[in-house]
């Protein structure tokens, strides 16, 4: 991709440097990255997080568990569900609670129905990257809102779900649940088929995207990337298949994973991923049977006994861990948030010096971070 | 091309199709019933007084202390020679909207089933110059299910 | 010295000044109704409503945004360079109502019917490159720069295609007239006989008005509005004022290069309220065309878009031009353009496609394949 | 709780609710110890069993040695660098923590080490991965650890002036959260 340069001797270039964000259309969010361009040919990244950095990890040590699952939808706010999972399993397995079959399979269904409305953000987000203009960005969120939709009819929330506890739920889901999931479904699929058809096999969008921010399977593993981004770029790890957790040993799924690391392997990923999601839904609201959606001996005050434990759960922008420490008591001693963004970030520099200006956001884009998740 | 083609197709295909957006101030979405916007206060009709007993369970339980409370004696309990069998009742009550994180702990909490989520747009159309318009008394906190104006969800 | 007007007999001046009064008139009413239309087709294309709260149906939106721009302040960064940046706006608006003069609606609804007129409008269009490019200088704002400096090379690059391509149908008409060029084809349009070149001026007037797939130089999502990041209010209004007037102009344009303008096919004798309907629906369809576009395509990288214009547009219009040539010299029959255009299409969307799916190297083998390039 | 190679390091299907047999003291067979007990052959390593992975705690000295022969050793090959933390544990010194993962081999392990509160310095580990870039910038403002070697030895959540503060110690404080509402309280009293 580099473009040929003249000898020097002939001309005197010379690098400038642009500042792109924190107010910037295509950093999704508060993130700031210091391009050194020479003419369009970007030669050193440098990115600066922290811009929405709230402390969340502290703020949690001062809260008991109950009041900790509303700062977990702030960190990773658009896969609410994700988060919330991974900081209630932590409580759960410190604990030492069985949660009841109804209640994983209902996780299970709105984690997986998450993933899809975030990867749809996601498609949305990016095509807007690549200049579709917002096409993709208005396709997408039509099925973001239908999920999102769905998510308040049962939570109660469009956005900061908190519905998640320690042991279950926060109370039982509506009475034509299933139904509802069903027309979801029906809807995302036609919507999938739009941004497919819109995207996908479109030459233009193939050529901005190929063989672009590639990043070899050495390297993405080594930056510890996670989630699609990973995958991309030809590693079998998706924490639901290697460590299974909730139910997912017991679906039917595949997991794509791509063979250049470029930015179209990535969006393409994202996509398969929707329609494995679609495929893990319809399994799980088959298994779905009534039944309790807490532990019958629930105590009343969560206290936890000394220990650590480090959770991860498959979010769609990658690993989710929670490190809890605790000492004891009602509130973590420590919570470490890890979070798939900041890791996936750093590997941005690797992927963009070397390609141009343009191919800096799409490739910013494909990593698609969320920069309360990256800053915590 | 055919990709090209095939985009400008699908294009084409939402062209024919009717339009999603629902035009937010003249046509209000109906919103679930477990919809949460803030929390507010319920008005016990027969008795007409608070449920509230201002015992502090929320103030203690919110994750942003967005809750102030204080109690005094009932001067309609029945000691007194009035009909209610509440010992003690809310005297003042703040929630400060602007700080709540709506995340229904205080519904959760609550003993007396005294506080409910908005589920309502009066909830979510709550726009003011001054923030401490939205730090809310007892009485604008009462006054909707007082008047009748909310069917409130708890859960369970 | 006098002239006609609308049936009367005029002054000479007075005659340009009222010409020059209702372009300008016509032209902002146009740009308007324009802008409101792309809104709303976008948004259904986006399955939204578009503009719906001023006016009815929203038909004042764009009023109200003129107005809202006029009310602006307007803004100089401190460090601009004052005269270029002052003056850009105008350099890219002027050229562009410039362009007006030679517009052929009808036989006789025109402004002035230049014997070289193609020529005249490429030579008039192309100086708003200009314009780009003092705004991006001027601005003291790298994105700006940036943006300048790709409007430039954009402007160039995709300059050559148009001309060489509307120079194809011009050829078949032996007349640079635009009137002539319409009368031609009053039987068959030229875009049966040069489908290729009515494909490359296209792509060319897509390019030549940033408009997505090549809005490179204003990429939002890059360069954020690219020489216009430092402009407000009645200036900014002009960059835009002139970038659909060139999309009006353009279309106007192609309508009566390639689509037979008032001409076909219902002939001359029509009325000229008939002549004005399919004017206005060739153009028309044009537009929709730009929008329908817009709406589906990506934005294409700096570096694709010029070797797509050196590389492939070029060459396929210089053999159309040479084909051209022969079967006027050698009096070929006229299947051979038709047999050119197909053909060159069917080549043209052949390297396209092989251009984008060129086998991608795998990630561990990125840094030898840079190495050997 | 981290079982041999073959099997996913969680038992599956029980959705967090792994019962946490208290351990019988010294043995550590059913675990992967053995194995890294034999990579870590020149460390001083002590195992403790954790509620999903095993723990090796490792003297600050030796950790990058420690984790550099746990990646490069062929039976384990930790090759991914999960989490890099730091846990205050007040007057017992600093604990850093990373959480190790192979990719290839599907193990995890925790590595633990040590800080005195007096010398917050341990060698960097960004040789080993450069996933840990990033991670000990945080680490390092957060607790005040110095990251010897570290290439890249700026803030990266915080202010860059803000080095003179450690905000996830336990002595830091929290910001009293000011209490707006009531009579004669915040500025309900002095806007109206």
């Amino acid at each position: 991709m580099a473009m040929p340069r003249l000898p020097d001797q002939e001309f005197e270039t010379q690098d400038i440097m642009i500042n792109m964000g924190p107010q910037h259309p295509s950093t999704h969010g508060v993130f700031r990255m210091v391009l050194t361009v020479d003419g369009e040919v970007v030669r050193d990244v440098v990115p600066y997080v922290g811009y929405m950095h709230r402390g969340a990890e502290k703020l949690c040590e001062t809260m008991d568990y109950r009041q900790g699952i509303g700062y977990m939808d702030r960190t990773e706010y658009l896969a609410n569900f994700n988060a919330e999972l991974s900081y209630v399993m932590a409580v759960e397995q410190l604990m030492d609670i069985q949660v009841p079959e109804r209640a994983q399979w209902i996780r299970m269904i709105l984690c997986e129905l998450n993933r899809i409305s975030s990867h749809f953000m996601f498609t949305g987000a990016f095509g807007t990257d690549v200049g579709v203009f917002g096409t993709a960005f208005t396709y997408s969120f039509i099925q973001r809102e239908i999920v999102q939709d769905l998510f308040e009819e049962i939570t109660g929330d469009r956005l900061m779900y908190a519905y998640f506890r320690p042991g279950g739920l926060a109370w039982e889901v509506t009475d034509n649940f299933v139904e509802r999931v069903r027309e979801v479904l029906t809807q995302v699929k036609q919507g999938l088929k739009d941004v497919d058809g819109l995207m996908t096999a479109n030459e233009i969008f193939i050529a901005r995207t190929r063989g672009v921010g590639t990043i070899s399977t050495e390297d993405a593993i080594d930056y510890g990337m996670s989630g699609p981004a990973l995958r991309a770029s030809g590693v079998d790890l998706d924490i639901r298949k290697t460590e299974p957790y909730l139910y997912y040993d017991q679906v039917d799924f595949d997991v794509p994973v791509g063979e250049h690391g470029d930015v179209y392997d990535r969006f393409l990923l994202r996509v398969e991923e929707i329609r494995q999601s679609i495929r893990i839904v319809e399994q799980c609201l088959e298994r779905l049977r009534p039944g309790p959606i807490l532990p019958e001996r629930m105590p009343r005050m969560l206290r936890t006994p000394p220990g650590e434990v480090y959770i991860r759960t498959e979010a769609p922008r990658g690993e989710y861990g929670i490190y809890l420490v605790s000492k004891g008591g009602n509130r973590p001693y420590r919570l470490k948030i890890r979070s798939a963004g900041l890791s996936n970030l750093q590997a941005l520099k690797e992927m963009t010096v070397g390609q141009y200006v343009a191919d800096a956001v799409v490739i910013l884009g494909s990593i698609d971070i969320v920069l309360c998740e990256v800053d915590r | 091309m055919r990709g090209i083609a095939k985009s400008l197709l699908t294009t084409l295909s939402t062209f024919t199709r009717r339009p999603v957006t629902r035009e937010y101030p003249d046509v209000h979405r109906p919103i679930p019933q477990r919809d949460r916007a803030f929390p507010l206060l319920l008005w016990d009709t027969e008795i007409d007084e608070p449920f509230c007993t201002g015992c502090h369970a929320c103030e203690r339980a919110c994750p942003v202390e967005c809750m102030t409370v204080l109690m005094k004696d009932n001067p309609n309990h029945t000691s007194q020679g009035g009909s209610s069998s509440r010992r003690k009742i809310i005297d003042k009550f703040w929630i400060d909207y602007a700080r709540c994180m709506r995340c229904n702990i205080c519904v959760e909490v609550c003993n007396f089933d005294a506080i409910a989520m908005n589920n309502t747009w009066q909830g979510h159309e709550l726009s003011v110059y001054d923030r401490s318009d939205l730090v809310m008394d007892l009485q604008q906190l009462l006054a909707q299910h007082r008047a009748g104006d909310i069917k409130e969800w708890v859960a369970q | 010295m006098n002239n006609e007007l609308f049936g009367f007999e005029i002054n000479v001046w007075f005659d340009a000044l009222a010409r020059v009064g209702i372009i300008v008139g016509f032209m902002t009413v146009t740009v308007m109704a324009l802008i409101y239309i792309e809104r709303k087709i976008l948004a259904r294309f986006q399955m939204r409503l578009g503009p719906t709260r001023t006016g009815p149906r929203g038909t004042l939106q764009s009023v109200a945004d003129a107005l809202k721009l006029v009310g602006k302040e307007d803004l100089r960064p401190r460090m601009a360079d004052p005269w270029t940046f002052e003056l850009a706006p105008y350099v890219v608006f002027v050229p562009i109502f410039l362009g007006f003069v030679i517009l052929p609606f009808l036989l006789d609804w025109h402004v002035r019917i230049l014997e070289l007129g193609l020529l005249y409008f490429v030579a008039v269009s192309s100086v708003n490159i200009v314009g780009w490019v003092m705004a991006g200088w001027g601005s003291d704002n790298r994105y700006a720069m940036i943006g300048g400096l790709r409007a430039a090379a954009q402007g160039i690059s995709y300059e050559l295609p148009l001309v060489l391509a509307l120079l194809a149908a011009a050829m078949l008409a032996g007349s640079l007239n635009l009137n002539t060029i319409v009368v031609a084809q009053a039987h068959i349009p030229y875009i049966v006989w040069q489908p290729l070149a009515f494909f490359i001026f296209f792509v060319a007037a897509l390019a030549e008005m940033n408009r997505p797939p090549f809005d490179i130089p204003v990429g939002e999502s890059e360069v954020v509005g690219g020489p216009f990041v430092e402009y407000s209010g009645i200036r900014w209004s002009m960059f835009f004022l002139a970038e659909y007037a060139a999309l009006f102009i353009l279309a106007l344009i192609g309508a009566s290069v390639f689509l037979g303008g008032w001409a076909w096919p219902l002939g001359e004798e029509l009325g000229r309220w008939w002549q004005l309907v399919l004017v206005s629906a060739k153009a028309g369809g044009l537009i929709f065309l730009v929008f329908w576009v817009r709406a589906s395509v990506p934005r294409l990288r700096i570096d694709q878009l010029m070797s797509y214009s050196w590389k492939v547009l070029l060459p396929l219009t210089f053999v159309q031009i040479v084909v051209n040539g022969a079967v006027l010299v050698y009096d070929w029959p006229d299947v051979v353009l038709l047999a050119t255009g197909v053909v060159g299409l069917g080549f043209l969307f052949w390297v396209t496609d092989r251009a984008v799916r060129r086998p991608r190297p795998r990630p561990a083998l990125v840094a030898q394949s840079e190495a050997a390039r | 709780m981290t079982t041999d190679e073959t099997q996913p390091a969680r038992a599956t299907g029980r959705g967090g609710a792994q019962p946490a047999s208290p351990p019988p003291p010294p043995s550590f067979d059913d675990t992967i110890w053995p194995v890294v007990d034999r990579a870590l052959a020149g460390v001083t390593a002590t195992p403790e069993r954790g509620s999903l992975d095993l723990i090796v705690h490792v003297p600050r000295d030796e950790v990058v040695a420690a984790l550099r022969a746990l990646k490069r050793h062929a039976d384990l090959g930790f090759d991914y660098l999960r989490s890099l933390t730091a846990v205050d544990n007040e007057d017992e010194g600093i604990d850093v923590v990373y959480h190790l993962y192979s990719t290839a081999k599907r193990l995890n392990l925790t590595v633990k080490a040590t800080l005195p509160n007096n010398d917050l310095r341990i060698e960097t580990a960004t040789g080993v991965w450069r996933a840990a870039n990033w991670l000990e910038r945080e680490t390092a403002e957060m607790f005040g650890v110095t990251f010897a070697g570290h290439p890249d030895p700026r803030t990266l959540l915080l202010p860059e002036d803000m080095t003179d503060t450690f905000p996830l110690r336990k002595d830091h404080p929290l910001a009293e959260i000011e209490v707006l509402q009531g009579e004669g309280m915040g500025y309900t009293a002095e806007g109206q």
